[in-house]
C-alpha cells in the first residue's frame, strides 16, 4: 500500500510529467490558454492515460515479451494508442454525449501527447506490475492535470497583466513554467 | 526468414484489427466537413481581426463555404486573395477598392484649444465618462488613442492631440471605427483624395469659436462643386466619393481650410 | 436615543468637513441668464415644447416626458427663450440646454417663492393615482444625485409588496449640508410630504435615517414625530456610504437588496429628504420641481453656505454671490467629493440633482499619477458591495472581462470608497464605469 | 523562393521550435548540452527526411481515411530504426537521450510535415522540406543546448570555457533552466525573425 | 468669467487617504530593521555588506531596466529595495558578491520585470531569486556562517543538521536560542522574535492581515506536531520547526506579499494552509532541509485559482431578499 | 475525394504497410542485436578499466560474478595481469541510503586490499552537492586505504573520511559503499587463501 502511495506522490510531485520528465509539453503549452479547456483536457488525459497504460502493459507482457519482439514496442504502442483514442472518441460520442461535449474535443489532441506513449514505455522500463502500472499511469496523468490547471489559471491571470510586448505569449509561458519547475524541485528527494 | 515474417504478421494483425474497427466506426459516425473550409481558411490572411463580423478567419471560411458567398469580403485580404477564394467556390467576385480609415477631425492642440486639464485614465471611452470633450470643440478627437490600441496593424499613432493614420499600413478592417466613442473615424476609398476634416455640426459661429479649421456650413464648397459631390447638412459638409473627381475646387473655395486635398503620395506622418 | 445602526460590510470614514452645517439656507436673486438642461433625469430623453423667442411663465413646461421613465422640465422664472443649443453641463457632459432670459433679473427669489399660492389640501382625499400623477407632472426626480424619476420609484408592480418606506437623510458625503439644513429648517414640511407618500402604500411604517453627525436634525424630527406611531427616526453611524440606497436599507432594516435588484425587491421604497420636500411643494404650492437647495463650500470659499437656487442658474452666479476668488479655483465639483463630478465651465447650470458646488484650489489635489496595482486589497476591504475591485479593474484594463465578473461590475454603486483608499492612486471608479460601458456596448 | 532563402526561413522564421512551438518535449528534455541537442536534432532530422520521402512516395497509394494511422506506422518504423541504430553505434548518446528517441514518433513536427507537406508534394520537395525543417529543429536544439551547457557547466561541446574553480549556474542544466532559457531564446529568435521578415 | 488656468477634470472620488505605494514599501522595509539589527549583531559587518550590496544591486538593475525600457518604471518606489532586503535576508552572510548580483538580476528580471513590473508578477521576486540561487549554488547556499563566530566557521542550519544528523543532534538547541537567533542561518531566518516585533506594526497598519501567517504557522505546527506525537524519536518537535528556518520570515513577509497572495478571506486561509502543508511536507520528507521558499513559490501559482474560486461573498448575493 | 474507396482496400493498405514496417524492423533488429548487446556490456567494462587503471594491462571476464554476503550482495570482476596472476577486483556494490536512495558504486581493489579508485555507475544525488562525489578532490582521499587502516565513517561521526560540503548523507552512503566493497574483497580473499 505504501509503495502505491509513493508511486502516486512521486508521479504527481517529485517526478512530475511536465516539470521533471518533460513529457506532454506540446499540449501543455497549447491547451493552457484557458482554464476551462485545461480542466477538460486534464480529465481526458487522466482517462486515456490510465486506460492506455493498462492496455499497453497487457500487450507488452502477454504479446511482445513472449514472442521476443520487444523492438516492436514503439510501433505497436503508438498504433494501439492512436486507435484507442479514436475508439474512445467514437464510443463516448455514442454512449455519453454529454461527457463527449466536455472531453471529446480534446481526444484528437491526445494522440500526439507524448506523455501517453512516454508513460507507457516508462512503466515497462520500470518493470512495474499491472497494479503499479495502473497507479503510475493514473498518478502521472494526475500530475499532468495538476500542472496544466495551475499553469492555465496563471496564464489566464497573465492576460490581465501588462506583460512587455516581447514576452507576450510563449516566452512568458516558458518563464512561468520555469519558475513552477523550480517550485516543483522542492519536492525532490521525497521519494527515494 | 521466419523471424522476419512472424513480426510482420503480428503487426499486420494489429493493423487489421484497428483499421477494420476504425473503418466500421468511421462509417457509422462520420461527420462530413467540407474540405474546402480548410482551403478557404488557408487563403485568408489569418489575422483573426474580426473585421468581417465573424468570429475569426475560420468562422468566415465556414460561412463562405456553407453559404457560398464572399459577402462581406474579408476587409484585410487583398483583391487577389478574395478572387482566389471566389474561384475556389465558383463565385464571381466584385473587386472592391481598398478602404482606409480616415479621421474626420483636425482638432490639434493648435486648432482647438484645451479647455481643461484631464487627469483620468488614458482611454477615450473612460474620458467620455468624465468629460465629453477635452477641447473647445465638442466634436473633436480626444487624442487618448483608444483607436490606436484597437488597431492590430500598427497603422495609427497620436500626434498633436489627434490620431494620424498610415494609409499604407491600414487594411481597412474597421476595428478602429468601433473603438472611437465620438464616431470620428470613417472608411473612404483610398483614391478619394478630398476630405472634410471636421465633424462639428454646430452653427457656423459656434463652430468657428471652437476650432480654427471648423466647417462652418457656409455652403461655398457645395456651390463650387461641378459634380454635385459635396453637400452641407447640419452645418457640415460631406463628400460623396462615388461622384468626387478630386478636382480640388471645393478645397480652394473653403474659407476655413476644413477641406483637405491629399496628394498622390500616401499620407504618412510617422 | 436609539442605538446607532449601520451597514456592516466595508465603508470608510472620510473627514466630514461639514463647514456649512450651521449656515441657514439663503435665497438669491433671479440671475440674468438661465441655461436649463433639457434632460436632468435618468430615462427617456424629453421633447422640447418651446422654441426660440417663446415667452414662458414660471412653472411652464419647457420639455415634456416621452414615456413612463421620463420627467418633465419646467421654467423656474418668467422670461423668454433665447436659444436652444449644446453646452457643457456640470460633470462635463455636453448636452442641449434651453437658454432663458428672465423678465425680472435681480428680483429676490424669496419674493418669487412667496408669491406662489398656498393650497391647504386634504391629504385624506388624495387617491394614490392622483398622487403619482401629480408627482409625474411636477417633474420630480430623486434629488440625492441619481435623478431617477420619483413617480416610477413610487409605482412598484403589484406583485412587489411594499412594507417599508425609508426617508434618506443620511447625507454621508463630506462637505454637503443641503439635506441637513432642509431637515432642520423645513422639518414640518418634510413630515407633511411623508404623509402624502404614505398614502401610496397602506399603513406602511416610515423610517427616517439620519447620521449621528446631524444632532440638531435628529432632535427636531424626533420631537415632531414623537406623537406619530408610524414614523420612526433611525440614528445612523456616520460612515460613508451610509446614504447609499442599498446600504441604508441594510442599516435600517437589515435587508439585503439582491444583486442587480431594486429596493422594491425587498419591499422597500427609499426617498431622499429633498425629494420629499419637492413632493410637499408640488402639492401644497402646486410648484413643479424648479429649484433646490445647494451647498456651496470648498477651501476657497470664505463663507460656506447653503442657497436655494432655481434650476438653470449658472455657476458664475454662485461665484459672484459667495465672492469666490476665481483665480484660485482649480477644481469645481458638482456634488460631494466622493461621488461628485468635476466641471470645467463656470457657465454650466445647476440642475435638479446638484446638491453641492465645491470649489477647491489645487492644494487639496496634488497631481497624482496612476501607479500599478499592488493587490493590497484595501479596495476590497472598504467596498460596501464586497466587490473584488482590484481584479475587475485589471480585467477591464486588459479588456478581458470574465463572464462571472460582469454582474458584479454592474453592481458597483460608484461610491468611490475604493479609490479613496487606494495607495496606488488608481482611478478605480472610472475603471468600473468604463467596465460598465464595455459591458453595455457588448450587449 | 530559392533554396538559400528557404533554409534561412526554416532556421529563423518558420523554425519548428521557436516559430511554431512544436516538438517541445525533446527540445527541453535533451538539451542539457550542445552535443545532446545536436544528436537529438540529427536523429529527428533523419526520421523527418526518411518519413517525408516514403510518405511522398506512398501519397497516392494511401487511402485518405487511414492516412494518419499509416503515417504513424511509417514514422514509427523509422524511429525504431534510429533507436536501434544509435544503440548499436552511438551507445552513450543513446543512453543520455534515452526515452526521447522512441518519443520522436509523437513529435508533432514529423506528423505535421507528413500531413501538411509530404502527402501533397513530390519526392524532391518533400525531401528538401524534411531536411530544412529538421535542420531548423537541430539548429534551435543546438542553440538551446549551447546556452544551457555554457551557463550551467561552463563547458561547450566538451571544451571548458571557464576556470574549473568557478561556480556555474547549475539550474540551467536542470529542468527549470530549460524552460527559462527557452523563454529568453524565444524572445531573441522572434526579434531576429522580425528583422529577416522586415528585410524583405 | 475665466479662471486662471483651465480647470481640472477627473473621475470621482476626488479625495483620498495619505497612503501611497512608496509609503507601504518603505514602511515594510523599516519594520525589518529589528531583524536586520539582530543579524548585524550576530554576523557583524558581513551582514551589512550583504545587505547593502543586494539592495544596491536590485535597485540598480531595476534602474537600468527603467532606463532602457519605454514604459515608465519608478525604480525608487521602494519595491526593488524591499525585494533586495528580503533577498539579502535569504542568503548566508558570507555570500560572494557575484551571487548577490545574479540573485538581484533574477529577482528583478525573471521575478518581476518580464511580467510587466510592479504589481504584475505572479511569483514573489525575492523567492524566485532565492530558489534560483539555492538550486544553482547549493554549496554556497547551504553552508552558513555561525552567529557570533567571526572567524569564518561555517555550519548547517538547525534544519540542515536535523536532516543530516538526525534528531539527536538538535537536542542541545533550546527554544530561546531559536527565538533569539543564536543559530546558524541566513540573515533573516535567525531571529523569529525580531521579525515578529517588526511585523506587529504591519498588522496595526493593516498592510498584512492575520489569515496567512496564522494559517501558515498553524499548519506547520499541526503537521509537524502530529508526526512528533507519532514518533518523537524520529521527528523534531513542532516548536523546533516553528522557530527554525525561514518560517517566520516566510509567513510574515514573503507569503503575505500583497502582489502574490490571494485577496479573499477564504483564499488567504487556504493559501496559508497550502504554504504550511507543503513546508511541512518538504521538511519532513524532502531532500531539501527547508521548504518555506518552495512552498510559497508553489502556492503563488495557485493564487489565480484561489481568487477565482474562493471570492468573498458579494453584497446582494442572497436568494430572495 | 476518396469516397469510392472500398473498405477492403483501406484496410488492406494499412495492413500491408504494417506488415512491411514490422518486417523491416525485424531485419534491422537482426543486424543490430549483437552490437547493442556488446555495447551494453562495454559500459561496465569501461568502468572496470577506469578503477583498475593503475594495474596496467589486465584481463577480466565479460560478465561479473556474484558474491552474497550476510546483509548485502555484490558483483565483481576478478582481474588477472599479464602472467595470469590475480591482481585485483572491480567490485560493484550498492551504496546504501544516499540522498536520492541507493546508488551503484564500483570500487577497484588491488590484491593487497588497497582501494585503487572509485566509479559511480548511476545515481540520483543532488546536482552540485552530492554528485561532487565524482570529483577527484573527494575520490582521492579513498585511495590506498584498506579495511583495517581506516575508520570507515565520516569525520562528523568519528571516522576518517572528509565529507563533501553540505552533502554529509551522500558522503556517508559513499563511505559505507566503499566499506562494503572492502568487506566483499575480504570475503573473496579469504575464500581464495583457504
Amino acid at each position: 500500500m505504501t509503495d502505491l502511495a509513493l508511486i502516486i506522490v512521486s508521479a504527481v510531485f517529485v517526478n512530475n510529467v511536465i516539470f521533471s520528465r518533460f513529457l506532454g509539453l506540446c499540449p501543455y503549452f497549447g491547451v493552457s490558454k484557458k482554464l476551462d479547456t485545461a480542466i477538460g483536457m486534464s480529465m481526458a488525459v487522466i482517462f486515456v492515460l490510465t486506460l492506455a497504460g493498462t492496455i499497453t502493459y497487457i500487450i507488452q507482457t502477454y504479446l511482445l515479451v513472449p514472442l521476443n519482439i520487444g523492438y516492436l514496442q514503439t510501433i505497436a504502442f503508438i498504433l494501439i494508442i492512436a486507435s484507442l483514442v479514436q475508439f474512445v472518441e467514437i464510443v463516448m460520442k455514442k454512449v455519453a454525449p454529454t461527457l463527449y461535449r466536455g472531453l471529446g474535443i480534446f481526444l484528437p489532441l491526445i494522440t500526439t501527447n507524448c506523455a501517453i506513449l512516454g508513460i507507457s514505455i516508462l512503466s515497462v522500463q520500470f518493470k512495474y506490475d499491472l497494479i503499479e502500472t495502473i497507479i503510475f499511469s493514473f498518478g502521472s496523468a494526475l500530475g499532468f492535470g495538476l500542472a496544466l490547471i495551475i499553469f492555465s489559471s496563471v496564464r489566464e491571470a497573465l492576460d490581465t497583466r501588462e506583460i512587455p510586448k516581447a514576452f507576450v505569449g510563449a516566452p512568458i509561458a516558458m518563464i512561468v513554467a520555469g519558475i513552477l519547475a523550480m517550485a516543483f524541485m522542492g519536492f525532490s528527494g521525497m521519494v527515494k | 526468414m521466419f523471424e522476419i515474417v512472424i513480426p510482420g504478421l503480428i503487426l499486420a494483425g494489429f493493423a487489421l484489427i484497428s483499421a477494420s474497427g476504425l473503418f466500421v466506426a468511421s462509417k457509422k459516425f462520420y461527420v462530413y466537413e467540407d474540405p474546402r473550409i480548410d482551403e478557404v481558411e488557408e487563403l485568408l490572411p489569418g489575422a483573426n481581426c474580426g473585421g468581417c463580423g465573424f468570429a475569426g478567419c475560420r468562422a468566415y471560411a465556414e460561412n463562405a463555404v456553407n453559404n457560398k458567398t464572399v459577402d462581406p469580403p474579408c476587409p484585410v485580404a487583398d483583391a487577389e486573395a478574395m478572387q482566389a477564394v471566389a474561384r475556389l467556390l465558383d463565385l464571381e467576385v466584385e473587386v472592391k477598392e481598398k478602404q482606409v480609415a480616415t479621421l474626420l477631425c483636425k482638432g490639434t492642440h493648435e486648432n482647438s484649444r484645451s479647455v481643461m486639464e484631464y487627469y483620468g485614465i488614458d482611454d477615450c471611452w473612460a474620458a467620455m465618462l468624465v468629460a465629453n470633450s477635452l477641447k473647445a470643440c465638442a466634436f473633436s478627437c480626444l487624442g487618448l488613442g483608444s483607436c490606436v490600441r484597437a488597431c492590430s496593424f500598427d497603422a495609427m499613432l497620436l500626434k498633436d492631440g489627434i490620431v494620424v493614420i498610415d494609409e499604407e499600413k491600414c487594411t481597412g478592417c474597421g476595428m478602429c471605427l468601433q473603438a472611437c466613442p465620438k464616431n470620428l473615424l470613417f472608411m473612404r476609398p483610398v483614391s478619394g483624395q478630398v476630405i472634410v476634416t471636421c465633424s462639428n455640426t454646430d452653427r457656423g459661429a459656434d463652430a468657428r469659436k471652437a476650432c480654427k479649421i471648423a466647417c462652418i456650413g457656409c455652403m461655398k464648397c457645395e456651390k463650387s462643386c461641378h459634380q454635385n459631390a459635396i453637400h452641407v447638412n447640419d452645418f457640415l459638409a460631406s463628400i460623396d466619393y462615388e461622384k468626387c473627381t478630386n478636382c480640388g475646387d471645393c478645397v480652394a473655395a473653403c474659407p476655413t481650410n476644413a477641406i483637405e486635398m491629399r496628394g498622390q503620395e500616401v499620407y504618412v506622418t510617422a | 436615543m436609539l442605538q446607532l445602526r449601520t451597514f456592516k460590510r466595508g465603508g470608510i470614514y472620510p473627514p466630514h468637513e461639514k463647514l456649512s452645517a450651521d449656515a441657514k439656507i439663503i435665497f438669491g436673486e433671479i440671475p440674468g441668464n438661465l441655461l436649463i438642461p433639457v434632460n436632468q433625469h435618468i430615462g427617456r430623453p424629453l421633447k422640447i415644447t418651446v422654441k426660440k423667442g417663446d415667452a414662458v411663465k414660471r412653472g411652464d413646461l419647457l420639455a415634456e416626458s416621452t414615456g413612463f421613465i421620463s420627467s418633465n422640465v419646467h421654467s423656474p422664472v418668467d422670461g423668454k427663450v433665447l436659444k436652444i443649443f449644446r453646452f457643457p453641463l456640470l460633470g462635463g457632459l455636453i448636452r442641449e440646454v434651453i437658454q432663458i432670459q428672465p423678465t425680472e433679473p435681480g428680483k429676490s427669489f424669496k419674493e418669487v417663492l412667496e408669491s406662489d399660492p398656498y393650497f391647504d389640501i386634504d391629504i385624506g382625499s388624495l387617491t394614490p393615482e392622483a398622487i403619482r400623477k401629480r408627482i409625474e407632472e411636477a417633474g420630480i426626480v430623486g434629488m440625492g444625485g441619481a435623478g431617477f424619476p420619483t413617480h416610477v420609484k413610487l409605482s412598484p408592480p403589484p406583485e412587489k409588496k411594499i412594507d417599508a418606506l425609508i426617508i434618506n437623510g443620511a447625507e454621508c458625503e463630506p462637505y454637503i449640508t443641503a439635506d441637513h439644513r432642509v431637515m432642520v429648517e423645513r422639518s414640518s414640511e418634510i413630515i407633511k410630504g411623508i404623509k402624502i407618500l404614505q398614502r401610496l402604500f397602506e399603513n406602511v411604517p416610515v423610517y427616517i435615517g439620519i447620521e449621528e453627525n446631524k444632532p440638531d436634525a435628529l432632535k427636531i424630527l424626533d420631537e415632531l414625530v414623537s406623537k406619530d406611531g408610524d414614523i420612526l427616526i433611525v440614528p445612523l453611524k456616520a460612515k460613508y456610504p451610509q446614504g447609499g440606497e442599498k446600504q441604508l436599507i441594510k442599516a435600517v432594516l437589515n435587508r439585503e437588496v439582491p444583486s442587480k435588484g431594486l429596493p422594491m425587491d425587498v419591499g422597500v421604497v427609499v426617498q431622499n429628504v429633498a425629494t420629499v420636500l419637492a413632493v410637499y411643494d408640488a402639492f401644497y404650492y402646486n410648484r413643479p420641481l424648479t429649484e433646490r437647495v445647494v451647498t456651496v463650500s470648498g477651501n476657497v470659499v470664505n463663507q460656506p453656505g447653503n442657497i436655494l437656487l432655481p434650476v438653470g442658474t449658472p455657476v458664475s452666479y454662485v461665484v459672484k454671490k459667495f465672492e469666490i476668488d476665481v483665480q484660485k479655483v482649480r477644481l469645481l465639483i458638482a456634488g460631494g467629493p466622493m461621488m461628485g463630478r468635476t466641471s470645467h465651465s463656470f457657465e454650466s447650470p445647476v440642475t435638479k440633482t446638484t446638491s453641492a458646488l465645491l470649489f477647491f484650489d489645487n492644494r487639496v489635489f496634488a497631481e497624482r499619477r496612476e501607479n500599478p496595482c499592488l493587490r493590497c486589497g484595501s479596495c476590497l476591504r472598504v467596498c460596501p458591495m464586497g466587490l473584488d475591485v482590484a481584479l475587475y479593474t485589471q480585467m477591464i484594463k486588459a479588456d478581458k472581462i470574465a463572464p462571472e465578473a460582469k454582474d458584479h461590475i454592474q453592481d458597483c454603486i460608484e461610491c468611490g470608497s475604493c479609490a479613496f483608499v487606494c495607495p496606488a492612486d488608481r482611478r478605480l471608479v472610472q475603471w468600473m464605469r468604463l467596465g460598465k460601458t464595455i459591458i453595455r456596448r457588448e450587449n | 523562393m530559392n533554396v538559400k532563402e528557404k533554409l534561412l526561413k526554416s532556421f529563423f522564421v518558420e523554425n519548428p521550435v521557436t516559430g511554431l512551438l512544436l516538438g517541445l518535449c525533446p527540445t527541453l528534455a535533451t538539451t542539457t548540452s550542445a552535443e545532446n541537442g545536436l544528436g537529438m536534432g540529427l536523429a529527428t532530422t533523419f526520421v523527418l527526411v526518411s518519413s517525408n520521402v516514403v510518405i511522398s512516395l506512398l501519397r497516392n497509394v494511401i487511402p485518405n481515411r487511414v492516412r494518419i494511422p499509416s503515417f504513424i506506422v511509417v514514422i514509427a518504423t523509422f524511429v525504431t530504426i534510429v533507436d536501434m541504430g544509435m544503440q548499436a553505434t552511438l551507445y552513450d548518446l543513446h543512453k543520455t537521450l534515452g526515452l526521447f528517441i522512441p518519443l520522436i514518433v509523437v513529435n508533432c513536427i514529423i506528423l505535421g510535415r507528413a500531413e501538411a507537406f509530404a502527402s501533397k508534394n513530390n519526392l524532391w520537395d518533400s525531401f528538401l522540406d524534411g531536411l530544412f525543417m529538421g535542420l531548423g529543429f537541430t539548429f534551435s536544439l543546438f542553440i538551446l543546448g549551447s546556452v544551457r551547457e555554457i551557463l550551467g557547466t561552463g563547458n561547450w561541446l566538451g571544451m571548458a570555457l571557464v576556470p574549473g574553480d568557478w561556480s556555474t549556474i547549475l539550474v540551467f542544466v536542470l529542468a527549470p533552466g530549460a524552460f527559462l532559457s527557452l523563454g529568453f531564446i524565444l524572445v531573441g529568435m522572434n526579434k531576429i525573425a522580425r528583422v529577416i521578415e522586415g528585410g524583405k | 468669467m475665466e479662471a486662471n488656468g483651465v480647470l481640472i477634470m477627473d473621475s470621482s472620488p476626488l479625495g483620498r487617504t495619505g497612503e501611497s505605494t512608496r509609503k507601504i514599501m518603505f514602511t515594510v522595509c523599516l519594520t525589518l530593521v529589528p531583524a536586520l539589527a539582530v543579524s548585524v549583531w550576530m554576523f557583524g559587518w558581513d551582514a551589512v555588506r550583504v545587505l547593502v550590496l543586494t539592495a544596491v544591486f536590485t535597485v540598480g538593475v531595476e534602474a537600468l531596466i527603467a532606463k532602457f525600457s519605454n514604459t515608465k518604471i519608478d525604480y525608487l518606489d521602494g519595491s526593488a529595495l524591499l525585494t533586495g532586503i528580503l533577498l539579502a535576508m535569504n542568503v548566508p552572510s558570507n555570500a560572494p558578491w557575484w551571487m548577490l548580483l545574479i540573485g538581484a538580476v533574477v529577482a528583478v528580471v525573471i521575478g518581476k520585470q518580464v511580467f510587466g513590473g510592479l504589481g504584475q508578477n505572479i511569483f514573489n521576486p525575492a523567492l524566485v531569486a532565492r530558489v534560483f540561487l539555492l538550486i544553482s549554488f547549493p554549496m554556497q547556499m547551504t553552508s552558513w556562517p555561525l552567529p557570533g563566530a567571526f572567524d569564518g566557521t561555517t555550519g548547517a542550519t538547525p534544519l540542515g543538521i536535523l536532516k543530516t544528523e538526525g534528531i539527536g543532534a538538535i537536542k542541545t538547541i533550546g527554544v530561546g536560542d531559536l527565538a533569539m537567533g543564536h543559530i546558524g542561518g541566513s540573515l533573516g531566518e535567525i531571529s523569529a522574535l525580531a521579525l515578529l516585533i517588526g511585523s506587529l506594526y504591519l498588522f496595526y497598519k493593516k498592510y498584512i492581515t492575520w489569515e496567512i501567517p496564522v494559517a501558515f504557522i498553524g499548519t506547520v505546527f499541526v503537521f509537524t506536531g502530529a508526526f512528533y506525537l507519532i514518533n518523537p524519536a524520529q521527528y523534531a518537535s513542532p516548536v523546533f520547526h516553528i522557530f527554525t528556518g525561514g518560517l517566520f520570515l516566510g509567513a510574515l513577509y514573503m507569503a503575505t506579499d500583497m502582489v502574490t497572495s490571494p485577496l479573499s478571506f477564504k483564499g488567504k486561509l487556504l493559501f496559508g494552509f497550502g504554504c504550511g502543508f507543503f513546508t511541512a511536507l518538504i521538511r519532513l520528507f524532502g531532500s531539501y532541509p527547508e521548504g518555506v521558499s518552495f512552498a510559497i513559490l508553489f502556492m503563488n501559482a495557485f493564487v489565480p485559482l484561489l481568487d477565482r474560486y474562493f471570492p468573498d461573498k458579494k453584497f446582494g448575493m442572497v436568494k430572495n431578499g | 475525394m476518396d469516397k469510392q474507396e472500398s473498405g477492403i482496400r483501406i484496410i488492406g493498405v494499412l495492413v500491408l504497410i504494417a506488415f512491411f514496417a514490422a518486417a523491416l524492423l525485424a531485419y534491422v533488429n537482426k543486424i543490430t542485436r549483437d552490437p547493442i548487446a556488446r555495447n551494453m556490456k562495454e559500459e561496465t567494462k569501461r568502468a572496470v578499466r577506469i578503477v583498475l587503471n593503475t594495474l596496467g594491462e589486465i584481463h577480466y571476464p565479460d560478465d561479473p560474478a556474484l558474491k552474497k554476503l550476510n546483509d548485502f550482495e555484490a558483483r565483481y570482476f576478478p582481474a588477472v595481469g599479464k602472467d595470469s596472476a590475480l591482481v585485483g577486483y572491480a567490485i560493484i556494490v550498492k551504496a546504501p541510503n544516499g540522498f536520492g536512495g541507493d546508488f551503484d558504486l564500483m570500487v577497484g581493489i588491488d590484491s593487497t586490499g588497497k582501494v585503487l579508485d572509485t566509479y559511480v555507475l548511476n545515481h540520483k544525488e543532488t546536482p552540485g552537492l552530492g554528485d561532487n562525489m565524482k570529483k577527484e578532490d573527494f575520490k582521492k582521499q579513498f585511495r590506498n586505504r584498506t579495511l583495517e587502516n581506516t575508520k570507515w565513517m565520516v569525520k562528523k561521526d568519528g571516522g576518517d573520511i572528509d565529507a563533501l560540503t553540505a552533502a554529509t548523507i551522500t558522503s556517508r552512503a559513499f563511505t559505507s559503499g566503499v566499506k562494503r566493497a572492502l568487506l566483499t574483497f575480504k570475503a573473496l580473499h579469504k575464500g581464495k587463501q583457504k
